[in-house]
């Protein structure tokens, strides 16, 4: 264990700092609206790429900084952003899950294509997994695609496609083997948005935005190359890219800059004159929070040095998701709190602080059913992280629904 | 002694609820959404057929004379179908205040016209009650001036009623001059919040109670019961929604209810959810019959069933999956319902707070 | 709703209170050991059962004080034996479980036989239910009893039996026709445990405390005439006990007994010179349980209403036990915490405030255990309660355990 | 930098696991247990063998010259093994103390006797910390008088360090004139808790740190990362013998590790224990390397994993069912270290006041 800077870490410290006070100001707000970004945001992403503050580890021949994973190196610099309130770059999930994928399993070709164009923000993507009938069972997607000549050719329907109103790209998730058992008869294909046959349609959510969309395929023609690995590998591949959305998901730097808005919030907000603070269980929520923020941080560490150090961190990963989406939402919770009655009128166009915890308490909900819900995460930890025995099959007659 | 509801109640209950599961279909909920004003003039009308405006009027000001048990089974009523129309401070705590504070020529030129559905009455506490937000009210003679955020049932109030910090409350019309409301649409698109200011307007002030903090803390109290019944109907309706859906959606060849992920969540939140009604009975029943334990009962009541209230919409929405977090279903309007309840009159952090004080459980300094 | 004491309950409050004024020097420790009782507490009973101040509602004919049930009756004493801290008498599983259940399916010669002395305190009973390889499971019971002639002939092993070491007799749920569906080839004997073959082994707990027994039959012979209903009809008598036992180990009584010592208990305990109510987070907690009590406390006041009225309250008395389980334990565990370090110390054979206190934290977990654990309340509680479809059947080849 | 073990601790950690598993069996423990006194002879010998008294003892005084973090992992695997034996005051917290607080000579005379494991310190605190019961202690000169209760890993301790609430130490031989230990058998039996009392003993007072009371805490903040580390390991031990037994019984024709109700819990363990071990050794590391957060890392770790050791503790028992609850497994030994560890050196709710008295966090008067 040793958290200390040696030389090499404080010059890279002093280094981002300087970055900071040159360029700070170019940075888009951090924890802004969750829509398109925006022209400066782009132009900040390639400025942190270029300076390796983002995509720092990816390989320079796609487009990265090259450097080799270094948890110190990855903390000095997002503390150095945090500190001075900067945004850290796109988190989206072109960058988080499918660029780590196409590193993993992708074809030279793939990772030449899409990883640089990514990480600079000029490519973004949507994940199309998720069907009206299939949302904890993913293995079981009926949106077909079909080879035809050197072509796959794909009809159905997705769900719950964040970004897809304005993604250049798609990773999709369909079946190509009809026939095959249903885990084994998916292929995972990347397609451009583009693609005629295409029609993309707003889904409002309980937070007044339309946070995803439902996605139609009609007869969408795709180049048989877009697959990535082979027919039927799409539910490895699926698998592949779910392992870092679970990680995504329960980023403890999140946390961390939700607790210091939080420590804020219950310092200035006043009932009947009395600071939060100062009321007992506030202060004692806060305390709850601050200590189950304080070990996931450390867990966050933790699973950082065992990346680096190629380690398959096991359960270890598995309960990221489940418990840092649960947490986050507790922390949207108190915010709610907080800001009380006086919080309570909501505009999800306004950035205030009531409007944030408001939007954040409804969407943070959506983050735990999203990705897999907590029924399906507690499953994935239960079966694959302690090797407990799967649900078994059930007699057919069983499987008929009952209303 | 009989722990449970009159025949009477049974059927009346009955006749509303009816009622409200005609008149407040989906489709209007989402139409009044879009005003967020909570008021549809139509829905208004019938609940004043069925004589809701005046529950609690006296018989002999046109009212039914019922008490806040009645009331809190009717705010149930309102939650479960998220029905955008005033009630609490309208219909519950502004005929109390009268009752409690207003002089008996108050009582005959106001509490008829409450009763009768003409006089709704938005209401906003300063510097009691728990708010957040600003709260600077003063009187001069019976000139009101200031401002106080966060009125409730002020959407399309005819009157507001507005209590001041020493228990003394000023009721002014709506329209009047120096009188302006701003409706501001809130998370619960079924009922808004209203930012109001005064600049030396003309009000009644209601000042005829011997302990006048008294008399505004049964109304606050009153209040707080109605918005913890609200969020038992909400969360009732929402437990409900979730066990329908587990019995027909089908994922891994097999209705989701019979997966004990399932079925156990569902049980969690009967079982947290179900006493909560009792509760709401007796709390509702303290305020009418017993005076020595109605706060406690209130601030009690308004706490543990927004905490319930809380984690039982959450795990309902879970197990509804992606489509409980869309707006398809609609189910979001009952969460919000939940949300706002909580919040208004002072949340469980601060009702508990004051069920302390009123225990004598001081802190150290 | 009407709790207000007319006339007639003014008058019950009187009698009852100027017979505690009388006799109350008579009665045994409030909440005292959980052992055999002794004379003090035999007698104290058999009183109160003359003044029908318990087993106010069984009729007159078995014993009981022949009453109609009126639940405000029931408060009006409870509150008033609460009210002076005098023990309002025996609580065990012949009288709060076996005597219900043979007053709704007994025969007139078993009610007259054992009702009577039960209620009295001379005859004590215990249950024969779980079995080592049947816990969840109650249904797959191996115990068997073989017809001979006019008697039965019992074989087999029960376990979690308290009280076998000095109960006069036992319901046992055996399996008397082995060719039958598990849960049509049960049956429900009363036995006396004196007869020949019944072996008892204490069986100690987390507690220290041997507050259960193993049982081993070895041909025991019982009278056909001791079963209750008939051959094959056992899963349905231990499922009407089973319906009283829910109610009798969520008692919201014992929590307002718990609420007021733990009040007391955070008015007098001092850390470092504070009073812990004086501490925020000790005092939040309290206000929390606070809130949910008096929420038990007025769903058992409509239970008992239901009750009163002949209504079968369905999923409301289903919730009893689990919730009410949880919220007890949760409740010694403040208890716990309270009397912190100082109250480590522990011999299970006192009775003082911090061995309570850490008892009881031990016990009741034992009591979310016993009588159907809280997984077997939550399968209760959705598909009897919420109509919610069983588990489906398995195929026969996921049976097997995997080690 | 590197958040993670090093190969020498992973080695340390493994050899120390592999020495309990053979020498701590659950029969051991029982019958340690009918004693209470928290020392078994044969054990503490190989411990000492293992170097583990002399842990923190520097190197020119015998011993290992290591750090909390390498304590902390001793004391996990302890906690794992729920060892009958003292380590938290007497391997820990007492050469801390002497580290701290104690002159350059009392530093040669006993550290290298610590770390040789043949004094063995009992320890007590009177007015901080956070105990609970009897506390009086007072210095004339040298001479020790009053009470104080709860001392930890005083079973069979040869010499008794007390601190008194201005943060001076003072150090007795445990069989001399006027000092009397009631060594108390704990709920937990594998460690006693003991009383002492004093009547102008002879002691060592140790006082030679620039600021007293930062010193003392130093003391309590270790002890404190130790038992949360002790807890740690107990839970875990709990979990792994959890899964264990899910996978091996049978119900309802099936193991019970495939039904979610027992998945989902065993699930639910391990998501909020996991975490508390990158938490342990973070609060540990702080301790020697980040002074400025170390009391805060100190008081939340012992608060947070208190609170899931309670939790998994108890959850886990559930998973067992009945034999959870009795004797006949052994796993309620573990449970009550759990419970132990939460009572000592303050519990979760003084950890926490202390944790926002830290932060400037003041409650309203």
């Amino acid at each position: 264990m040793d958290l200390t800077l040696s030389g090499k870490y404080e010059a890279l410290q002093a280094e981002v700092r300087a970055f900071i006070r040159e360029h700070g100001h170019k940075s888009p707000k951090v924890g802004g609206p969750r829509r398109d970004p925006d022209q400066k945001t782009r132009d900040w992403q390639k400025l942190l790429v270029e300076h390796g503050y983002a995509a720092r580890t990816v390989p320079r021949e796609y487009g990265g900084f090259g450097a080799q994973p270094d948890v110190l190196e990855a903390a000095v610099i997002a503390d150095a952003f945090a500190e001075a309130n900067v945004s850290q770059g796109l988190a989206n999930q072109g960058i988080s899950m499918l660029v780590p994928t196409l590193l993993e399993v992708g074809t030279e070709e793939q990772r030449r294509a899409y990883v640089g164009p990514t990480i600079r923000g000029d490519m973004f993507w949507c994940q199309g997994y998720s069907e009206p009938g299939s949302g904890s069972d993913l293995a079981s997607v009926q949106t077909r695609a079909v080879l035809d000549g050197d072509e796959f050719v794909v009809n159905g329907q997705k769900i719950w496609t964040s970004s897809a109103h304005f993604a250049d790209m798609m990773f999709l998730l369909c079946r190509t083997e009809p026939e095959m058992p249903k885990h084994a008869g998916l292929s995972y294909i990347l397609l451009s948005m583009k693609t005629p046959g295409i029609e993309v349609r707003p889904l409002t959510t309980m937070t007044g935005r339309a946070e995803f969309n439902e996605v139609f395929f009609t007869d969408v023609r795709v180049p048989a190359s877009q697959i990535v690995m082979s027919r039927g590998q799409g539910w490895h591949v699926a698998n592949v890219t779910l392992k870092y959305e679970r990680l995504y998901l329960g980023d403890a730097n999140k946390m961390s800059v939700r607790l210091r808005k939080l420590v804020d919030l219950l310092q200035t907000t006043e009932i009947d004159g009395e600071k939060l603070m100062a009321l007992p269980e506030y202060r004692d929520r806060l305390l709850r929070i601050q200590g189950e923020v304080m070990a996931w941080r450390a867990h966050q560490l933790r699973l950082r040095t065992e990346q680096a150090d190629g380690v398959d961190s096991g359960v270890k990963r598995l309960i990221v998701k489940y418990g840092g989406t649960m947490l986050l939402w507790r922390m949207s919770a108190l915010a709610v709190d907080a800001v009380g009655a006086a919080g309570l009128p909501y505009d999800p166009s306004e950035t205030d602080d009531a409007t944030a915890a408001n939007l954040d308490y409804m969407f943070d909900i959506g983050m735990i059913i999203g990705g897999g819900s907590s029924n399906i995460q507690k499953n994935v930890i239960g079966e694959r992280g302690l090797g407990l025995p799967r649900e078994p099959k059930t007699q057919p007659a069983a499987a008929g629904g009952r209303a | 002694m009989r722990f449970g509801l009159t025949e009477e109640q049974r059927l009346f209950d009955d006749s509303l609820r009816a009622f409200l599961a005609d008149r407040v279909p989906i489709e209007t909920l989402r139409q009044q959404a879009q005003t967020g004003r909570g008021f549809d003039p139509a829905i208004w009308q019938g609940l004043c057929e069925l004589g809701l405006p005046g529950l609690l009027v006296p018989e002999s000001y046109g009212g039914a004379g019922l008490g806040v048990l009645d009331a809190a089974l009717s705010a149930e009523a309102l939650g479960h179908a998220a029905a955008p129309i005033p009630f609490a401070a309208s219909a519950v705590m502004a005929p109390l205040a009268f009752a409690n504070s207003a002089s008996r020529d108050q009582q005959s030129e106001f509490l008829p016209r409450i009763a009768a559905g003409e006089m709704r009455v938005g209401m906003a506490f300063a510097g009691i009650g728990g708010q957040t937000g600003d709260a600077t009210l003063t009187l001069q003679g019976n000139r009101l001036s200031g401002r106080v955020q966060g009125a409730l049932d002020a959407g399309e109030a005819t009157h507001l009623l507005v209590y001041l910090p020493d228990g003394r409350a000023a009721l002014v019309e709506a329209g009047a001059n120096g009188v302006s409301a701003q409706v501001r649409r809130s998370v619960d698109r079924t009922r808004p919040v209203t930012d109001l200011s005064f600049e030396n307007a003309e009000s009644a002030v209601l000042d005829a109670a011997n302990d006048r903090m008294a008399a505004a803390l049964r109304v606050v109290d009153a209040g707080r019961v109605m918005l913890a019944a609200d969020t038992l109907g909400a969360a009732q309706y929402m437990l409900d929604q979730a066990v329908a859906w587990a019995k027909e959606r089908v994922q891994f060849g097999r209705v989701i209810g019979s997966f004990q992920g399932v079925k156990h969540t569902l049980a969690e939140i009967v079982t947290m959810l179900e006493p909560c009604r009792a509760f709401v009975w007796h709390a509702a029943y303290a305020q009418d019959a017993l005076p020595d334990e109605a706060r406690l009962f209130a601030c009690q009541v308004k706490a543990h069933v927004g905490d319930v209230g809380r984690e039982a919409s959450r795990m309902a929405t879970e197990v509804h999956g992606g489509m409980g977090f869309t707006d398809l279903l609609g189910l979001h309007y009952w969460f919000k319902r939940c949300t706002f309840d909580r919040q208004m009159l002072g949340g469980p952090q601060r009702c508990r707070e004051e069920a302390a004080r009123l225990q004598g459980w001081k802190l150290a300094g």
